[in-house]
């Protein structure tokens, strides 16, 4: 059942007597990493989680934050690994309805999707069938569900290989008066399951989620769950209703462990307890037993407590949306999780007993293959003769071409709210009847991470906030997902460790507190483990969404400015030296974060301030490739100043072009504005670490000194590739969004 | 020319497998008008000519059914 | 003006269509599938998204659905009615459009925005453009490849009733069809969405084009 | 209790309708080492239990199958 000798010996010492298969079952389930945290809970204590947005910090169904007048947003990423690595299309799907349950569950209204995806390499076919079925999934459900994906990220590894990871987050939109937290109250209030029929999908499924990947694991054929995305729509429409018409005490949403977690939470939120009587949850298949129909799995379910007096016009309610809706237990005055069979009781344990899962704190113990893999010398790789033939094989590489082929399967613009579609920085949101809005970002940094995992957590971040910086939007807190191997490994501790230390130094250096998240550990395969790959997803808000940027060019004439300190640009773990140099190597510099912070401050203010609309980070690829894809936004060329490939070779490249060009660093951005803004430009950049006028928008060429002589067209054919490989496959018909 | 064979094969989902498509149309059946329907159950039609049925089941397995949440069963009609 | 907009079990875009008839200027009117009433509107608009998921085939359940018998009387008396995307999906299935929608060539759920011509404006939901006109306009399907018999096809193209045609085709639609109009040129179908271009604050109220026409019609 | 019978639905594009899925699966099918295969084609499987057989060609022709793009056939299995 994945509880180990000495947690077994912790049940008999918290219980007082031998569990019986059910009360076992559901210790089993509460106490498997995916619910219990075991291996992580005090290392995440470290995560900031105060500001003076956080409505609602972690331990909730997803963190909140509030927006100004009244207005709030509740948002969470969660992993959905194991499941997509066994049936990829279902996999992916059910954890989009999965995260929409839990913003469903905090009373708001899901407005967002996003997803973080990362897969071994497309050459194999295990990988792009992978690849195909989770996008496909991700789409079938949210488009079905309408609710719209508006942005995401994806990079492709061979520490990925065999281990997708799947993270999707969901934003929702709420009043603050309208706020539900996971709370059951009020003894003899009814407890109502609303939605699907309860099968036996997914039994164990929490606790496979926390085992390693085997060939045997990919025949428990019985724990896959099928998705079904009308089910989640009515249910989504019927549960806004009920909350509109405050017909609920307190709402949860079923997750791993069915309802089990959810009575147990809901319970212990509200120090009571819970009866279940079984014999009434509505099941989808025959015989089945107390235990199993305790810890299903089954998707598209919630569960609500009800005063007594009102469960009638919930459930009236629940039948006008075509969903089921009945009554299967009662709030109690005991504090324990009751589990009733026809009137015998037939498990009983403490709901606090079920949240007490062991938490294992180890030693940090750094490992060697950091020393091993952070050797590297630019001098090692040789450089490029070619220098169009290197942008052209960067720019069409699987991890920084463009994602046109996933995104535009995604219906992004359902709920008429979309204000910059996927394609920019950030995706910006608007708020119907208001000026203001949101921006939303998920990003990671495997590889960086596993090449300095405090600097790579801490990078992650940092890129997030950059992403909102560059379309104008104040960051304001941040949910995770944090994908490792094994923490019962020393290597694998480290990099949990490390990160979160990473991740939270940067955390409080932007004042982003982390208000909630998702643990997904032992990504191991045959192969060994994924990269250590946190992923943040952040949110910033917007006085007036009116006021945005997007990395496009706009304007023949614009003047495009590098701003930042790209003083320490370098290829160490660059994208450039594994894509054109097959290394993956070096110390990437770790970011100043306070400089970073400065930079993105800065530019955010001259978006704000309507100055600049033209932004964009630089990010992997360097500046080149950041220039190149603001120029295949916007369908205008860049000419670079006369001598300034030289200038930069001098001094940021070290004597080398290819550092130049392609060297990677924190904070530096781009912008552009016309002419007749340049002294105002000027003025606003007196503030700045250091900044550079680069060139000049116009014609349909990407021209930089004696290096690089591009057609835009040319650009955009590799560039553009459709990243499922279809043959002769056009996608698209109109110019990228810029 | 070697003949062909019809082979028609019948992917359903696995006992146990949730069938949301199913599950709908059953469950507005009788609000369209169509009464006394128990259950109902989606899968996929997949008609082939082949040039021998030896390899058939092997398609089915490897391609036409999705073993990890689906049934099949084929036959040769003609 | 009150413009009804159907609400069916899995539709999505119904609030987006209730906010573009806000947009417009007009009263917008909920209809709620199961109730055989269309409340007195003066239009109606059948929205997208996924009514009962789409399962079986898109549109296929919801034309049993209770507000379709009232809707397929106000059809056939002229009301004007426009259906969009599933709605388009839904009035297909239900005999109120020729042809059906099969599933995009690519196999693929395709979501962006295409150039459109505007091939007549003798519908009451074109009547406010101009017949050649080209506008940009989203879409979001997977089964927007319009399908019709040869005879069918030549009735329709003879009989200027195909109303949007796509510039470049993206799902594989016979005469790169992106809409058509009934018989009596009152019932219209696009794939495309106009709801989701009727406000600048998205980048363009070109759609606004399209559900105001309505308007034109009304005064005539 | 009335008794169940069991019932079997095809539903197959109608000749000439194209058919994408199956032209891909087609498509796909040398590549993975099976040759010799003609055509394909694909459409839906739907099985029922009902109460009466007599409706049954009613729902094929209104409600399981569009006539512009489909045709079925229906058979009691038990
Ligand atoms: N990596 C993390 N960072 C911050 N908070 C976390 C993290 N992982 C989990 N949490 C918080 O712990 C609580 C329990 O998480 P989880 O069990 O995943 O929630 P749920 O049961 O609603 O899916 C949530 O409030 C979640 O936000
Ligand atoms: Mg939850």
């Amino acid at each position: 059942m994945g509880l180990s000798g000495a947690e077994y010996e912790r049940i008999l010492g918290l219980m007082g007597r031998e569990p019986n298969y059910l009360e076992l079952s559901l210790f089993s389930v509460m106490w498997s990493e995916h619910c219990g945290y075991k291996n992580s809970r005090p290392l995440l204590r470290r995560f900031p989680n105060e500001g003076p947005r956080v409505l609602q910090g972690p331990g909730e169904n997803a963190g909140v934050v509030s927006l100004g007048d009244g207005w709030a947003l509740a948002f969470k990423m969660e992993s959905h690994n194991h499941p997509s690595a066994v049936e990829p299309y279902e996999g992916a799907a059910t954890g989009v309805g999965g995260i929409i349950r839990d913003i469903l569950a905090m009373g708001a209204r899901p407005v967002a999707l996003l997803d973080s995806l990362r897969f071994g390499p497309l050459d194999e076919e295990r990988n792009r069938y992978l690849f195909r079925e989770v996008v496909r999934g991700i789409g079938g459900y949210g488009n079905a569900v309408g609710v719209p994906t508006v942005g995401g990220e994806v990079e492709f590894s061979p520490a990925y290989s065999g281990n997708p990871l799947v993270n999707a987050m969901c934003v929702g939109l709420i009043r603050v008066d309208d706020l539900m937290r996971s709370r059951a109250t009020g003894e003899g209030n009814a407890v109502v399951l609303l939605g699907s029929k309860t099968g036996r999908d997914g039994i164990h499924g929490a606790t496979f989620a926390s085992d390693e990947l085997t060939e045997e694991s990919e025949s428990k054929r019985s724990n896959v769950q099928v998705g079904d995305p009308f089910a989640e729509k009515m249910l989504i429409e019927c549960c806004l209703e009920l909350l509109g018409q405050d017909l609920l005490v307190s709402l949860q949403d079923l997750g791993a462990a069915g309802i089990t977690s959810s009575a147990s939470e809901m319970a212990a939120g509200g120090g009571v307890g819970i009866d279940i009587e079984v014999e009434k949850v509505p099941r989808r298949e025959a015989g089945m037993e107390p235990w199993e129909v305790m810890i299903s799995e089954s998707q598209e379910r919630m569960l609500a407590v009800v005063e007594p007096e009102r469960v009638e016009e919930a459930l009236a309610l629940a039948e006008r949306y075509g969903i089921g809706g009945t009554v299967v237990g009662r709030v109690a005055g005991h504090g324990d999780l009751r589990v009733v069979d026809n009137g015998e009781v037939v498990g009983t344990v403490s709901a606090e007993h079920l949240a007490d899962a062991p938490a294992y704190e180890r030693e940090v113990l750094r490992p060697a293959y950091l020393d091993e893999v952070q050797k590297f010398e630019v001098a090692e790789i040789p450089e490029p003769g070619d220098y169009n033939e290197v942008l052209l094989s960067i720019l069409s590489h699987p991890n920084l071409r463009s994602r046109r082929s996933i995104y535009n399967q995604y219906d992004h613009q359902v709920g008429t709210n979309t204000v910059v579609l996927p394609g920019a920085d950030a995706a910006v949101m608007r708020i119907k009847g208001t000026r203001r809005g949101f921006a939303v970002t998920t990003d990671g940094r495997g590889r960086h991470c596993y090449l300095d995992p405090r600097g790579g957590g801490a990078a992650t971040v940092a890129e997030a906030y950059r992403n909102l910086s560059c379309v104008g939007a104040e960051p304001v807190a941040v949910t995770d997902c944090l994908n490792f191997g094994s923490p019962e490994k020393p290597a694998g501790y480290y990099q949990l460790a490390e990160c979160i230390e990473g991740m939270s130094e940067a955390c409080e250096v932007f004042g982003t507190p982390v208000v909630s998240g998702n643990v997904s550990l032992f990504n191991e395969t045959d192969r060994g483990p994924i990269y250590p790959t946190p992923t943040v997803g952040m949110v910033g808000v917007f006085e007036d969404v009116g006021r945005h940027a997007t990395p496009g060019f706009k304007r023949g004439g614009d003047m495009v400015v590098v701003i930042g300190g790209s003083s320490r640009v370098s290829l160490a773990g660059s994208e450039y030296a594994e894509i054109v140099h097959g290394r993956v190597a070096g110390r990437p510099p770790g970011p100043d974060l306070a400089s970073e912070k400065k930079t993105a401050d800065l530019v955010r203010e001259m978006v704000r301030s309507g100055l600049v609309d033209t932004a964009h980070d630089v990010s992997g690829g360097g500046e080149i490739v950041a220039v190149a894809e603001m120029a295949l936004a916007g369908g205008l060329g860049i000419e670079y100043e006369e001598g300034e490939l030289e200038r930069m070779t001098e001094g940021q490249g070290g004597g080398r072009r290819d550092v130049a060009l392609f060297g990677e660093s924190g904070d530096t951005f781009l912008v552009a504005v016309p002419q007749e803004r340049w002294e105002e430009l000027e003025d606003a950049l007196s503030r700045a670490a250091g900044y550079d006028l680069i060139g000049t928008v116009g014609g349909d060429r990407i021209r930089v000194g004696d290096a690089i002589d591009l057609k835009l067209s040319d650009l955009r054919r590799a560039h553009e590739q459709d990243l499922f490989g279809i043959p002769g496959e056009v996608v698209g018909g109109s110019e990228a969004v810029g | 020319m070697p003949e062909t064979l019809k082979v028609r094969v019948l992917v359903r989902p696995k006992e146990g497998i949730l069938d949301p498509q199913g599950e709908a149309v059953r469950g507005a059946l009788p609000a369209l008008g169509f009464g006394g329907v128990k259950t109902v159950h989606i899968g996929r039609l997949i008609e082939m000519e082949v040039e021998s049925a030896a390899e058939v089941d092997a398609m089915c397995r490897r391609l036409l059914s999705n073993p990890t949440i689906e049934e099949y069963e084929w036959e040769v009609v003609s | 003006m009150r413009v009804g907009v159907t609400v069916f079990p899995g539709s999505n875009c119904d609030r987006d269509a209730l906010y573009a008839v806000e947009r417009m200027g007009e009263e917008p009117v909920e209809l709620w599938h199961a109730e055989a009433d269309l409340k007195g509107v003066d239009a109606v608009i059948v929205p997208g998204g996924f009514s009962y998921g789409d399962y079986l085939r898109p549109g296929a359940i919801a034309r049993f659905a209770g507000v379709m018998g009232p809707l397929e009387e106000f059809a056939n008396g002229g009301g004007p009615v426009l259906g969009v995307c599933n709605g388009f999906q839904v009035l297909c299935e239900a005999h109120l459009l020729p042809g059906a929608l099969l599933q995009n060539t690519h196999m693929r759920f395709v979501c962006d925005r295409v150039r459109v011509r505007v091939e007549t404006a003798n519908t009451p939901w074109t009547a406010g453009c101009e017949g050649g006109e080209e506008l940009t306009l989203p879409v979001a399907h997977n089964e927007g490849n319009f399908f019709a018999d040869a005879e069918t096809l030549a009735r329709l193209e003879d009989e200027d009733r195909v109303v949007l045609r796509y510039v470049g085709n993206p799902n594989g639609s016979a005469n790169d069809i992106a809409g058509v109009c009934s018989e009596g040129r009152n019932v219209v179908g696009l794939m495309p969405h106009p709801e989701r271009v009727s406000d600048p604050a998205l980048g363009s109220d070109e759609g606004l084009k399209i559900l105001r026409s309505v308007l034109v019609g009304a005064t005539l």
